[in-house]
């Protein structure tokens, strides 16, 4: 009888509950609130569910996750050492039409304009105190590419992982709410009336030879986004080229699928409390805020200046879809757009800006690494 | 560290004893669950239909799928209607895997749902 | 090797410079790409009618695929006839993914793209 | 023409033939015979077909499978550090549907009830002079699921892991063949004959938050589980939460169809003749079957004290399904149930023990992981 | 080790005769396999059709699978005694690998064939 | 000021224009000419499109790829450690009916003298002054398997990963060019016409038995293709059980698109200036040509022997699709064989050599690797 107390004494001790710290309960209750926001609320269920998931898996203790071989170790590889993010841009890539962005180039401009949020929260963070690798991490969610912030943030401050990406993700689905007050703030009513002109015929030619060469010129100009770059593109030439059906519809899903089951269980799993909890987080988060409206509003400036340039032909409010978020931001610009104007569709012209916002996206951690450089180097 | 005990009765008991503790524990849940669950409505009627249904589901192989029951009565109907009705043995509707493929497909021109 | 500087508005500038300039030269490729196409002609016409089907295609949801249109006419022409057309909300055409399966193991007997 | 038998001569000399023991040529007659019952017979083809060839390929002499890196080191790496199980739990728990189990959770009882043989083979193995932690994985046979089983062996006595595996599937598929004689033996045709009422339904917010909460708290409390039931409630989630389907369609199937090769064959590659050529492996086939004939026998015994305490409402024929092999298990409950009363459906009733019986394996695994510990620690 | 040789000629020699060595052992394997072969019968007649069917296949794009072809030839039929015959190019049917997605959700309420 | 100059300045320094070699310009034309190849002639695009992506990934300067972790490095060792190879070949198998071959047996003669392009072709590149391990790679390429090329060259001679590579997809997309003069210079127009009988019906036990027996003599005999055959036939098993197509669509679809995306983005990674742009990769080329046309003039010449000693009942056309090349050879076969005499079908009776030549071609790398030894040992 001594013996059995003695043997459920020691099952006791071994598990979980002893050594359960504070943290690591309010760490639990944290992945329960995103595990809401992901499946109750809708917020990008495929990415924050797992992200949610697995902070509950890695707070609990004694697993040896962290420490010893593993199907997580094997995840854990993959988010320390950038490996999925490429993979998710290379089916990106297979789902990413960039013919309205080639029919209207001068969209690109809107799409560059729009990272300027990343560079208002990377100041605010400076000025808040985060250090250089920090602040351009943060800045980044600007960006609202998930993949990019990841790939960027591993590199440069991975302890922020899992605030970075739970603030990414969260902003990028809540774009719904964020940018219309901001677009009517930066816009006239009569601005949001105007109608665009239809856009020109694409060649499969031009569709086909674009990827490519966007790929050798940012990738020698930005050497540290290669794999980013490169893989968004091969994954659009598998889509565009007619005879890689097979590979895109691979790249889109069964891959696709595999790898975002990896890198969100595996980003979540980094979400320890000691890293998690701190008040830096709420910043990280409030920044994130800034970040997208920011963006979304400097998007919508430069949609004016086009507007005055172009001679009232451009409405300014496809400028808002210039932080991607794709395909989000660019419907946000077609229904705020329909708003004003029920016979406005601007959907096809705010994609060239949402898709060029991914290419500036990665050309902003491209730049940020090139002059920063990685942590510990 | 080693084991606790080589006494392969007590280890026995000691496993029984944990596994029926944990079960019962989840089925303590299970009631939690239920009882807090705020969706929670008279929802007895619809309960019937599957229940009863399942005993030919049982039987007979699963020709029709859940949403796309419409569509097959509808090929079906047509099909009936122009007299070829013996051969249709099954009508198979694309999977709902096909259906996903689709609309990534359809959303493809537009949509990076992971971006 | 450190960073070259720490003033964010200076990284910030910098920053921008470069993403414009990348962005425009893209741009500045474009229509390089555009100027060289050989396959160029007068594509007018042809633009019209998917711009013009975009608003039908952002109210409605995406019934028929490209492809596939044909067929799924011809089933629904059918189903019409056969005078059942009120419930055809939505006839999914088996995906391109589909295809490429049956595709696949069709030319299986015979055929190996990969060897 | 000296030089060309020479040669020849060489060739042979580094063929397989060459060093090709007596231990190898019956370790392929064992795999032949494998083939011919996963194939021939259908016993769990999926599994079984694979683990045979894998048997076939490791024993061909000098292939450097084992000491050469290249697929079979990625195959066995994945092996050896059980990064494969959980990953077939994620597309089981995909498949898995819990509503009956919480539209009844008494069944539960059974469930943990039928694990009864895992700890009666256990005993018996221990008796029959086989260590500690080969006599628990021996136990976990009992337990019939094939992931846990070889999640549980790797750990405690990896030596094991062929016989132990070939073993559980073999009697996995074996399931309608053992378990109706035992069933008729534990009940009466009266008892055979009780109908059950129609289960309550189980609103989509219980299947969500059943699948969180029990993760929670079975992981706290066996932490070396967690990584099974992390994974198994995780793929659930991905079927109950009606956004995550893109998911749930890529656990069931790319994902797991991929893992299943690999683990398969890697669990075959390790059948190598000195392992598996001993009398233990008899044993092991034996005592496996003792653990099935008493999770069965248990099973239905609880079912009784069930049929008892609920004043006849319980069918005990529902208690054999709580061994798992689902839903093989539950079919038999159904068609044993058919039999004495042609207008009887237990199929669904038998499906709550069943899942139970697969997190009462988890939880048995786990609760030996805690108490004995992996081997070499 | 070294190479045994380095004549090219007397490599190709060995190579040639173990490649042919080898293949023709296969052949005796074949031969035996097929002498052994429990189940082989009087199959004859069935041989006749794939191979005359062949022809056929290799003219034509392969429109119809193997199981499905009664369905397709069920709408097909549909189709043509509505009057739409023409458009008929290719039904395609959804693949087998989409039927297997079916069954395995059909099964997944109650089935994991794989624990 | 000064500071924003200096900063532009710091970018352009870590941008890969600086540090970029001519070679490296030189492999980025060489890249862009196979992507032409690829997708705009449709030379095997699933395959050269991607050597053609990775080798302008891999000539761009300081990403980091050949030297820091990343998914690149983890393509990498799949390429260095043969891991591809043997899972692409699974799927081959998954796609592969070995019935026409089962069903005339004596075609596999016609799969060994194709072979013979292996020979000439190792023979000529001794003589060019290639040492014996380079020689048996380029040779390979006469063999017209791309995965078996592959990995004999990642054995041999990896230095010459990327042109024999790219050499053997090529000329396998020309096989419709490069044989049929070849074939009409062999034979008669008389031995065209020949009309074959038609092929008896192969009983599902031979198809199954057939790739276990066939596994176990071939990798008993050469062990070190076990790895290739073996996958092969465990790929065709699958297709042939009847109870494994869960396994064979997932090798022929998910699991193999994937492979082929990592191998040939990887292939091409390899494909660095400095080994590409020697005279040895104009050799090369020209060598393989020269196999591929000797192994198709051998193939007919002895299926002009088959056709003396059967009494004039073997088409010799269906000789020239020993060379593999599965399926393109087999129907430029049909197709010469139909301009001679239209009511002719010689496709199914040249499957069975074109299926015996992936058998021969492997067999004869495993010869090659048990008589000559991988290279470092
Ligand atoms: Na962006
Ligand atoms: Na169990
Ligand atoms: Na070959």
């Amino acid at each position: 009888m001594e013996a059995l107390i003695v043997s459920l004494q020691s099952v006791w001790n071994d598990s979980g509950f002893e050594g359960l710290t504070s943290g690591n309960v309010i760490m639990l209750l944290v992945g329960l609130i995103l595990l809401y926001m992901a499946i109750g609320k809708g917020f990008e269920p495929l990415l924050l569910s797992n992200i949610a998931f697995g902070c509950l898996l890695g707070n609990i203790p004694k697993t040896g996750f962290f420490d010893e071989p593993g199907v997580m170790q094997v995840i854990l590889y993959g988010i320390n050492h950038e490996v999925f993010p490429p993979l998710i841009f290379m089916g990106v890539g297979a789902m990413t039409d960039f013919g309205p962005l080639l029919a209207n180039p001068k969209t690109l401009l809107l799409g560059a304009a729009a990272q300027g949020g990343v560079f208002v929260c990377l100041i605010g963070a400076m000025l808040l105190g985060f250090d250089l690798r920090e602040a351009a991490s943060i800045g980044i969610i600007g960006g609202a590419d998930g993949p990019t912030a990841i790939y960027l943030t591993v590199k440069m401050a991975p302890h922020l992982l899992g605030a970075i990406a739970v603030a990414a993700y969260s902003y990028m689905s809540l774009v719904p709410l964020i940018q219309p007050p901001i677009m009517t703030l930066c816009t006239t009513k009569k601005d949001r009336m105007i109608k665009m002109d239809q856009l020109r015929t694409v060649t499969k030619f031009e569709r086909i030879i674009f990827p490519i060469a966007s790929t050798i010129f940012i990738s020698l100009l930005l050497p540290p986004v290669c794999a980013l770059i490169g893989m968004l593109m091969l994954g659009n030439l598998y889509k565009e080229a007619g005879c890689l059906d097979r590979l895109s519809d691979t790249a889109q899903n069964a891959l696709m699928n595999i790898v975002t089951i990896f890198l969100s269980v595996g980003t979540g799993l980094t979400m320890e409390a000691e890293k998690f909890l701190r008040y830096q987080t709420i910043l990280i988060i409030c920044l994130g805020l800034v970040a997208f409206a920011a963006g979304t509003a400097l998007g919508c400036l430069f949609g004016q200046v086009m507007k005055i340039t172009s001679g009232g032909k451009v409405n300014p409010l496809i400028g808002s879809a210039g932080v991607s978020a794709v395909p989000m931001a660019a419907r946000v610009s077609q229904v705020v757009g329909q708003k004003a104007n029920p016979s406005n569709f601007l959907l096809m012209h705010a994609m060239g800006p949402n898709v060029a916002g991914v290419i500036g996206t990665a050309v902003a951690a491209g730049t940020m690494l090139a002059m920063i450089g990685p942590a510990g180097k | 560290m080693g084991p606790v005990t080589n006494n392969p009765f007590l280890i026995a008991i000691i496993n029984m004893i944990v596994v029926f503790g944990v079960l019962i524990v989840l089925g303590v849940l299970m009631h939690l669950i239920e009882m807090v669950d705020p969706t929670k409505k008279k929802a007895a009627p619809k309960a019937a239909a599957p229940v009863a249904a399942a005993p030919a589901a049982v039987a007979a192989a699963p020709v029709v799928e859940d949403k796309s029951e419409e569509i097959a009565a509808v090929i079906a109907a047509a099909v009936a209607a122009c007299g070829g009705s013996e051969n249709v043995v099954a009508v198979r509707i694309a999977a709902p895997a096909t259906s996903w493929a689709v609309g990534a497909r359809a959303e493809a021109q537009t949509v990076q749902p992971f971006c």
